[in-house]
């Protein structure tokens, strides 16, 4: 049976508990939930805010993709990927991911595997503004090494 | 006409987030980059490699043909979430 | 630096949602947050409850242990580990665990690791009632399989 | 005097979950768990490797000494969370 998918794009804010509340109130008799929360980091003043370009139609596809990808290869009944782009400043969530399984280790991998993959796959583009000026944000090695776990 | 969008640093190197443009003789990704980029190709501020390309929201390779109608983007490497 | 541990055996309910706002609140500064929740399945029926017998003293102990293990194995800030004890009805959260850090792998690892340390070797002993009577429950090979994966 | 306690399973097989008595002669777990249990182990109930045991909350070997006021438990194995 095909995992149920939530999937979003959010221009807006994004509250990792009120997301955790309702995935977990939903889903979360299937035994095991885990879930991934990514803040982005200050790192001591240097960076004040993410910005991430996207490109309307074709990110949403390549969020909904990697979602797909884990709900296929693990044995989850959930999966939920939320997502920001656009300005996230720092000490805010730029993403969440749960998975709900019968199985503990489904859980784990899937939302693991997920996050793996966003971070290098997404379809975004990443540009960090602070005490140095602007920049874009090229994909980090230990990312791809990562996403190689998985291969 | 085709509608050409630019994203993450090749906004930046376009100067622009989108325009508007006939198909160009030859109708492939490739030779609408190379008019758009040619400055920024010329000066070394880019390589080829470092344009990627989407028709109507799907990755595409620089031999794709192009036909009216379609919607073209530009764009870096994706950096990931 | 020593993450901060907050360890706690709880004879009343565990709500996986207040416990989720309470430690991102707290410690999702750090970056990333992984979390896991594990409910007592009713397995169509077959179980009704569990029972967590309990020893005072050394089954927090057990915890405990386990905890500050994974806060020294891993690159951590902070680590929750809340266990219920007594009687939990199917549908309940019997635990819950969630590991905070700068890095997305070390957040991962720490609560994996726990979670199988905790399925095996926390120190409580489980009796399973439902359609089939009571019967106290062994530990299991799955679970011992994965507790060698951090070996 | 020592008191005893009896978690998971052993608490059905010693059929109470706690038991004040005298320090035996010679003073080891094994002493004691052998006496406490006899009729379960003569009846094969458990086997010996069966009864874990701790001292003070600090798990045990059947050894193990133990002396007056000490808390001893008698437990089956974890089954974890």
């Amino acid at each position: 049976m095909m995992a149920r998918l939530d999937v979003r794009l959010l221009e807006d804010g994004l509250d990792p508990a009120a997301a955790y509340a309702v995935f977990d109130r939903a889903e979360g008799s299937a035994g095991a939930v885990v879930s991934f929360t990514g803040v982005v980091r200050g790192e001591s003043g240097a960076v004040d805010y993410l910005f991430l370009d996207w490109y309307p139609g074709m990110t949403e596809a390549s969020l909904q993709e990697i979602a797909e990808a884990a709900a296929q290869r693990f044995d989850i009944t959930a999966l939920s990927v939320l997502h920001r782009c656009g300005k996230v400043m720092a000490g805010e969530t730029i993403v969440f991911v749960a998975a709900a399984s019968a199985h503990r280790r489904a859980a784990f991998e899937a939302a693991d595997y997920a996050m793996d993959r966003l971070k290098s796959e997404a379809a975004l583009w990443k540009r960090e503004a602070g005490r140095d000026g602007e920049h874009w944000v090229e994909p980090r090695a230990a990312d791809a090494k990562d996403l190689k776990r998985w291969t | 006409m085709i509608e050409v969008l630019f994203f993450g640093k090749m906004a930046d190197v376009a100067g622009r987030r989108s325009l508007t443009i006939g198909v160009p003789d030859g109708g492939t990704l490739h030779v609408l980059r190379d008019r758009i980029f040619a400055d920024a190709l010329a000066q070394g501020q880019v390589t080829a490699q470092d344009i990627r390309m989407s028709v109507n929201k799907v990755v595409a390779t620089s031999d794709r043909r192009i036909d009216d109608g379609d919607e073209v983007a530009f764009f870096s490497i994706f950096s990931g979430g």
